[in-house]
């Protein structure tokens, strides 16, 4: 973390008065209502206090007095750019503390869509962070151009393109279109061109480098004692990922690697996550070419789950990282106690210790690097 | 009679014409450059821009200056009147006196000015006033941020852009534009002096915050930059201001260095030709700098004034020194052809092996040995 | 300088392909036959009338109560057109509150309910929150307009792929009724001069009075109705004439008509002569309320079946109030003496006199007790009854009741079972 | 083919490893569908979180996770979920919270990344973390001290979107 410099310091006798920037919730490089105090003494941050519960809806509450089966269309507004993703961390928890089979075709379809999710979440993120660093929209448009596909493609399978509401306990609502395999594939190649794109525009640039090597280096060690998990824990070195350390569903079965940072700093946070898209890609090819024929939904289901004495704790690798679920049911059709682990919780918990001694202009870059969605934050 | 002379024999009725031409051709080619940049750099990202407003969206410009026009233009409560008041023009009237001595085709400048380019030169400074009273004027913590930033931006890269434009001065041997533009009937400057075009091109780039040099009006960091409390007309003014540069710096430039209206057919062909060719010519600029706002992020600012104060301004001084050797002696201008492109491709790999250098922080410190992760 | 050069050559290859925005008011994007965007009620083509029954099965399984429906009889069942005894009279969802999540269609047993899969149901842009606030009328116009073609249910993909992976026959076509082949024949029945709905069974032998006079007067709905209603529908007609005067506008045709056919006073001040004297059927002249036949009708209020159904309903609360030893309310003992029931004469002794003089039937019940009050104290009382009960049985089992349970009886003012007074 | 339990499925191997590693502290073991779960007095928390942290054996150096219940009768716990990179096993710890006083010891100093998770839980459910640097609201207002994640906190009725005295909608009074 850059030191403050000494030599900027001012001399005794010009006396300067700290000014403090409202980073509001209403402004275009907080990804949503997120606030931020800055004192900034010139340009230098020498203090930022964050503001968050702006978009708090009481996820927890509404899910112990909703049914399983209805607590579903609140879970995947949490991180709303990656529905999917959060549908499918619900799902497995509660599946699991009921102890519901899945068939195998429902687990291939999950893991299909989870990883476009995660693909489409990491546009916004490409797109946003081009804003942030300057590139005045080029980006955003690029990512958006392929958003829009994999929306689209959400919209043919489930219904709707942000808030599918497609995984269901015990498997998924409905089973594939027919054409489904051609779309998906085309789509496959259309992601990869959007990603050549941003490379070339993005990470060879000159300037864009210069703005983001060596800002705010992080390593393991303190990324561990933050709570950093996901592209911002795998940039510090440490190659963790969920789907391998500790795997659900069918990740065992496939092979994918886990792109690392070197040194934890916000242009190896970008390259992590612009390789990561790649393997996501990867894996799905694997699960459409070993896409198992059958049902897709678990015919025994009750009519009403109710699920007796229990309790866990299952994470799941989120889009921006640990995306734990945790359930204890004490009978009867409603969950007793449902806690979400938000990764963008814990990598925004550090935000002060990340920001102050750079620019502001820094501040906002670095925060862009957190990929923080406020959906999660304030659950 | 040429267009040099004035107008009906009677000179007081000669300006009130002129600056009537002038501020028509500006407001027209300032509400189609609006229009253009939105088209153009839409294209760059694949998107539609303007279609709503007339055919193809033709009338978008003309429709946002009667939105600003209509608009209330308000004033906060804590802006100091006079300085938020006279801001706009303060910004707007140099950008306008450039124009006046920039030769659009043989002599057809407004007024052909023996001493052309010294006196853009002056002028070019009191733009920094208006942006300064801008930024101070309007009591806004955004505000006042932008205007600093845009103050210092701009007099730090007026030193290489005046600097460099003297080396072109010098070779040409006059700073009569008319002049200029006609020496260079067989070869244009920029084959000569590539490396100050280079220059010439970077520091118009921040003069006019534009692509990488954006700050003042950084939108993600601090909203707006100095015109953030302007509404309605005066904020049309700042845009007018900054459109009417740029327009006014690309036909400037290809006065300067792709030879103006004289390159490639020389002055016997008719005015309109070469009126044309100019327009050409600062329209291919004007695109370079549209292509370049679409490609580039943002410097910091502590970057963008190391850049101008470490590299910049040396290089134009040294290209200085290089070319009063070369006119002291008067060696043959192909070497100092050589020599410049020699420079200006120095100066391309110093910039990528800067941003290749090792990484600063030290490697990977702690006790996690790096789990590997079996495949 | 070669990464900006390869960002250039980047934005210059993208500035060569075309573009992608689609110019939306112009030219729409088909959407897939999966698209949901609100849901809608389907209309049966074939009967003429919605397939919802008003069963809230989806009004419970909705995660933000965004629905309310209400059941009543379906007045086609007698006729004969339909057999489903029971129709959605008002069904409202508030598209402000639905989360669209699909779980209503699911759990509709009757294919009623269908989320809208075309650009219709997304364009509900309104300056007023509460327009969003859909009755019947617009829930069902777009499957009535036809334009709701291809209705799609989740369950129809699991059941084809249940019946694929299992082997058996594919399973049958739904929302067969609601499709636009429907439709056309609807239509094409319309131009035959048929009904517009298939006339399912001989409609039932139901001897309402207009029925049962075949005497061939042009079938007239003043007729068969009973003096109360008639001066509902006169004081109606006479408000509508009354406002149309003030605006000073002429009064329309059937407006005099029905003014004429109640004999109201108004209708001498428009047209200056006498209410028409047209044959009117004997039965609709006389005062009394028509003679009491065996059969009553359903309509008439008055009918036997219907007195003796009001008067056992009051003495059972009247009793329920005797156990609780609570006073008998005033408006309970008006309906006791207007029933003539024994209990009357029993309390009658104890109450003091000035019960007698309330009205005969005083409006105000009826509409109290009326269909669609939600919190008509019968309502309140059975919500009351229902949360006891609860409460009763959670302790039998001797679970700690929860506090919620506890609030929602108190604000229904009733008596929390104590353990020791479970039984 | 159901979720395979996470790697370290021995869930009580790891615990079994714990209790080696630190005999001296009391705790029951008991087991969750996915981590073993040890259930410890408020008192001798701290001494096992510092045990987990820096005994080599066990290095549970990431801190997943803090929920906090109402149990109703039982009063208030506090669920911490713990992470070892270098040996890749995990636990969860019970800490029931004395219904006297409602609080448990703060591991912010060994866990920075448990400042936010205790002001959340604080908030939330009522326990206070003794030894928080800053325990204000994180998520609700500064001065707002109602604890909506108790059960006795009602779920507010969804109010009917036009006016109270309108009543339902379509029937006109």
């Amino acid at each position: 973390m850059t030191t403050w410099p000494e030599s900027q310091g001012t001399s005794t006798s010009l006396e300067t008065v700290d000014m403090t920037i409202n980073v509001g919730p209403q402004h275009p490089a907080t990804h949503g209502v997120f606030r931020m105090v800055l004192t900034v003494d010139g340009e230098l941050v020498k203090d930022c206090e964050p503001y968050i519960g702006y978009l708090h809806r009481g996820l927890e509450k509404l899910t112990e007095n909703a049914d399983y089966r209805q607590a579903m269309g609140w879970w995947d507004r949490t991180d709303y750019l990656a529905g999917m993703c959060c549908e499918g961390a619900y799902v497995m928890a509660v599946e699991k503390l009921a102890g519901i089979e899945v068939p195998e075709r429902a687990e291939y379809i999950r893991v299909l869509m989870m990883e476009l999710s995660r693909i489409n979440s990491h546009f916004m993120f490409l797109g946003a962070f081009g804003a942030d660093v300057g590139s005045f929209g080029t980006s955003f448009t690029y990512g958006w151009r392929e958003r829009e596909r994999i929306y689209d493609l959400f919209e043919e399978v489930a219904g709707d393109r942000m808030f599918p509401t497609y995984f269901k306990v015990g498997g998924v609502t409905m089973d594939l279109p027919e054409n489904f395999e051609t779309r998906c594939r085309d789509i496959l190649s259309s992601i990869r061109q959007g990603l050549e794109d941003f490379d070339g525009l993005l990470t060879g640039n000159e300037v864009f480098v210069e703005r983001c090597r060596d800002l705010n280096p992080v390593t393991p060690e303190q990324a561990i004692a933050w709570g950093f998990t996901g592209p911002m824990l795998r940039a510090t070195g440490l190659g963790w990922d969920i789907r391998k350390a500790e795997p659900y569903s069918i990740y065992e079965r496939l092979n994918f690697d886990i792109p690392t940072g070197k040194q934890g700093d916000v242009f190896d946070r970008y390259w992590v996550r612009l390789s990561e898209m790649y393997q996501s890609a990867r894996i799905v090819e694997q699960c459409l070419d070993e896409m198992p024929s059958g049902r897709v939904l678990n015919p025994d289901l009750p009519k009403t789950l109710r699920i007796d004495e229990g309790e866990l704790y299952l994470p799941t690798e989120g889009t921006k990282g640990e995306y734990g679920v945790y359930l204890m049911a004490q009978g009867g059709t409603n969950a007793y106690r449902a806690k979400l682990r938000s990764p963008s919780f814990s990598n925004l918990s550090a935000l002060r210790e990340l920001v102050v001694g750079n620019y502001v202009a820094d501040a906002i870059v670095i925060l862009g690097s957190l990929d923080i969605v406020l959906g999660e934050v304030d659950k | 009679m040429s267009f040099g002379d004035p107008f009906f024999g009677i000179s007081w009725l000669d300006i009130i014409i002129r600056t009537l031409i002038m501020v028509s051709a500006m407001t027209v080619v300032v509400i189609y450059l609006t229009y253009g940049e939105r088209k153009v750099v839409a294209r760059f990202q694949m998107r539609l821009g303007p279609t709503r407003t007339g055919p193809v969206g033709l009338l978008q410009g003309v429709a946002d200056a009667l939105k600003l026009v209509v608009k209330e233009d308000l004033r906060p409560r804590n802006a100091d009147r006079w300085v938020f008041e006279f801001a706009p023009y303060a910004t707007f009237v140099p950008v306008f006196l450039v124009l006046l001595t920039l030769p659009f085709a043989e002599d057809w400048g407004i007024r052909n000015l023996a001493l052309g380019m010294f006196f853009v030169f002056a002028v070019l400074g009191l733009n920094i006033v208006g942006v300064l009273m801008a930024g101070f004027g309007s009591g806004n913590k955004y505000a006042l941020l932008g205007g600093i930033r845009a103050a210092a931006q701009m007099i730090s890269y007026e030193i290489p852009l005046v600097v460099a434009l003297l080396t072109v001065a010098m070779l040409a041997g006059t700073l009569d534009l008319n002049q200029i533009a006609n020496l260079q009937g067989d070869r244009p400057f920029i084959l000569v002096q590539p490396l100050a075009f280079v220059i010439f091109f970077i520091a118009v780039l921040s003069e006019l915050h534009r692509a990488p040099f954006d700050i003042p009006v950084a939108e993600s960091e601090i909203v707006g930059g100095y015109f953030v409390e302007y509404s309605g007309i005066r904020w049309s003014m700042f845009q007018l201001a900054e459109y009417a540069a740029l327009w006014g710096f690309s036909i400037f430039g290809s006065v300067v260095f792709l030879g103006g209206w004289n390159f490639p057919f020389g002055s016997e062909v008719g005015v309109g030709l070469q009126l044309a060719l100019t327009l050409i010519k600062s329209t291919l600029m004007i695109f370079l700098i549209f292509w370049v706002r679409a490609t580039m992020p943002r410097l910091r600012m502590d970057q963008l004034m190391s850049f101008c104060w470490k590299v910049l301004i040396e290089i134009s001084f040294a290209l200085l020194l290089v070319t009063g050797f070369f006119l002291y002696y008067n060696w043959p201008q192909e070497i100092l052809a050589l020599v410049n492109w020699g420079g200006a491709l120095l100066l391309l790999i110093a910039i990528f092996i800067r941003t290749r250098r090792k990484s600063k922080a030290g490697d990977l410190v702690g006790t996690y040995k790096n789990i590997e992760v079996t495949e | 300088m070669f990464g900006i050069l390869k960002g250039l050559a980047t934005t210059f290859s993208t500035f060569t392909r075309k573009p992608v925005t689609i110019e939306y008011p112009d030219e729409k994007r088909d959407l897939p036959e999966r698209q949901r965007s609100f849901p809608v009620l389907t209309w049966d083509f074939d009967h003429d009338e919605p397939f919802c029954t008003g069963c809230n099965i989806c009004v419970r399984n909705c995660p933000v109560d965004c629905m309310t429906a209400v059941m009543q009889d379906n007045p086609k069942h007698p006729e004969g057109t339909s057999n489903r005894r029971k129709i959605a009279g008002k069904f409202w969802i508030d598209y402000a509150r639905c989360m669209r999540c699909n779980i209503c269609v699911e759990v509709c047993p009757f294919e009623a309910i269908v989320m809208d899969n075309n650009w219709s149901g997304h364009e509900h842009s309104v300056f007023d929150r509460r327009d969003l606030h859909k009755d019947i009328e617009d829930l069902l116009a777009s499957s009535k307009s036809g334009e709701l073609s291809r209705p799609f249910r989740p369950l129809d993909s699991i059941n084809l792929s249940e019946a694929v992976s299992t082997g058996e026959e594919t399973p049958e076509a739904t929302f067969v009724a609601a499709l636009p082949k429907a439709r056309e024949e609807q239509n094409q029945r319309i131009e035959q001069g048929l009904g517009a709905a298939i006339q399912e069974r001989e409609p039932e032998v139901q001897a309402t009075t207009s029925a049962s006079n075949e005497s061939g007067v042009a079938e007239d709905d003043f007729s068969g109705l009973s003096e109360r209603k008639l001066r509902a529908r006169r004081m109606k007609a006479e408000r509508e004439a009354k406002v149309l005067l003030e605006k000073n506008e002429v009064v329309g045709q059937e407006l005099l008509y029905v003014l004429g056919r109640t004999k109201s006073t108004l209708y001498k001040e428009i047209t200056g002569e006498d209410a028409p004297s047209i044959p009117v059927p004997p039965s609709a002249k006389a005062d009394s309320p028509s003679p009491i036949s065996p059969n009553s009708d359903a309509g008439d209020p008055n009918s036997p079946r219907k007195i003796r159904a009001k008067r056992m309903r009051a003495e059972r609360t009247a009793r329920e109030h005797i156990e609780k030893n609570e006073e008998v309310p005033a408006v309970l003992m008006t309906i006791l003496r207007d029933t003539e029931s024994p209990i009357y004469t029993e309390l009658g002794g104890t109450e003091t006199p000035q019960v007698l003089e309330t009205g005969t039937s005083n409006p105000d019940i009826a509409t109290e007790n009326a269909e669609g009050n939600v919190d008509s104290p019968r309502k309140l009382r059975a919500r009351r009854m229902r949360a006891e009960k609860e409460a009763q049985e959670l302790l039998n089992q001797g679970e700690p009741i929860p506090e919620e349970l506890v609030e929602r009886i108190k604000s229904l003012d009733g008596t929390v079972p104590t353990p020791e007074s479970a039984t | 083919m159901s979720t395979k339990t996470s790697p370290d499925s021995g869930n009580i191997k790891t615990a079994e490893l714990i209790r080696t590693q630190l005999p001296n502290i009391p705790f029951e073991i008991s087991e969750t569908k996915t981590y073993a779960d040890l259930k410890i007095e408020p008192e001798n928390f701290l001494s096992l979180v510092d045990g987990l942290n820096k005994n080599d054996a066990l290095s549970f150096d990431l801190l997943r996770n803090i929920v906090a219940i109402d149990m109703g009768e039982a009063g208030l716990w506090a669920k911490y979920h713990f992470y070892s990179f270098v040996h890749g096993h995990g636990i969860q710890v019970t800490v029931p919270a004395k219904s006297t006083d409602l609080t448990i010891p703060s591991i912010t100093k060994t866990y920075p990344t448990a400042n936010w998770h205790e002001r959340e839980a604080a908030e939330m459910v009522g326990l206070k973390f003794q030894g928080h640097p800053d325990p204000r609201n994180l998520l609700l207002e500064e001065d707002l001290d109602i604890h909506p994640l108790r059960k006795a906190h009602p779920l507010q009725k969804p109010e009917i979107l036009q006016g109270i005295e309108d009543g339902p909608p379509g029937v006109e009074q």
